[in-house]
């Protein structure tokens, strides 16, 4: 899968795009995010308040749990500020 | 027609290019979204947009699409910049074409509304210190985007 | 500011020479009535705009007056033309500058409702027989300007 | 005084302006209609129907019945239709 990070998740994370392997343990988004915050002190920071992150699964915006399959693209952004 | 881009844009040429010879136009209603030198009384001396290619146009066509459902609207356009920006530049450019000046004016004000609360770009700010903010949601925009959210084109 | 011309005017121009140099504006909205070549069902082939030169200018004058002390406005231009036009010709351009977008939207929305019903101008269109028209008083536009009869900037 | 007419009153009437003596018979607008009306048959017809006619007294609009004196600028004309 595919996984994007866009303004300060971002900055703090210090990566935009990284390709995470599909797996069962990784089948849907609950649990992509549950494994995020595993990951280090960072991850752990970006993902702890997830009312200030929202998810985008191919380019759609997702509410709720949504199942993930190996080529989808997964984004994870704070609100958006444009306009 | 929506673009995603760097370059300044010029109100008076996309308008020109939007309804030049026509006869049929009755309104034309445009909208620019500029830098602020101030912003939640802080000042600002400069600004970068961020924004997620791919989704950023998928979400300006479906914010101009249903506009273009809930009015009567001949033409429309979207022009959303990104990358650095200065003090005083213009951001964005909504410009809206009807028989109607009713028609016109909600629809903009609609695209705008819905535009800053849907469309993938992130605004960081360089102010007077040196230092550089993500600008943060506003509960005021969240407020006015609701306010279209019923699929009448009436307000209640 | 307000303008009573003959005539044509440039949008782009006169957004410029409004805003040009400043860094406080954060939404600028403009409006553009146009001559279109249909009204009730009927089609036009040009139009001619009389006026009343001198209390013209006073009713432009106190529309935008309410304006500005109903919303939060930077600067605001009406120009409205008069004598014969074109189809596609523009007849009245508004623009209105803030900080806010909603203010300059409202704003423009109310300007163009206003003037409408009260700035004295007559228009007289020729139709596609060499018959001429005078255009008759519009029950919408009244019902428009009275939306904004309230003296609280806020839409019931 | 100073009269006015515009639009399709000034065309059925073939006037645009005309100076109208002050008078005490003519000291208010109710007066000045009445005798517009009595002035002939094109006059009569203009202000046959005064839902259709506005008034301005010295370039402000005016309802009810309103004093004139020598120096005011009366207007006939019909509801607006600029923008």
């Amino acid at each position: 899968m595919k996984v994007l990070y866009f303004a300060w998740l971002k900055a703090k994370l210090q990566m935009n795009e990284e390709t995470v392997p599909w797996s069962k343990e990784l089948g849907d988004t609950d649990s992509l995010v549950r494994w995020m915050k595993s990951r280090g002190p960072a991850f752990a920071e970006v993902f702890s308040d997830l009312e200030v992150v929202r998810i985008a699964v191919n380019q759609e915006y997702i509410t709720g749990n949504v199942t993930l399959s190996e080529n989808d693209e997964v984004a994870f952004f704070p609100p958006v500020t444009g306009g | 027609m929506i673009r995603v881009q760097r370059d300044i844009f010029d109100v008076g040429k996309e308008i020109d290019g939007l309804t030049r010879g026509r006869t049929d136009i009755g309104a034309i209603v445009s909208f620019i979204g500029l830098v602020r030198d101030f912003n939640d009384g802080a000042e600002v001396t400069g600004l970068s947009l961020e924004h997620y290619p791919g989704m950023t146009e998928k979400e300006l066509e479906k914010i101009e699409k249903e506009a273009r459902e809930r009015w009567e609207l001949q033409e429309s356009l979207i022009i959303h910049r990104h990358g650095d920006m200065s003090l005083g530049e213009p951001i964005v450019l909504v410009i809206t074409a009807s028989p109607h000046r009713k028609d016109a004016f909600e629809a903009a004000h609609f695209l705008m509304d819905w535009l800053k609360t849907k469309a993938p770009f992130w605004k960081r700010e360089m102010n007077a210190d040196g230092q550089e903010n993500w600008v943060k949601e506003r509960e005021g925009d969240l407020m006015a985007a609701n306010r279209w959210s019923s699929k009448t084109n009436e307000r209640s």
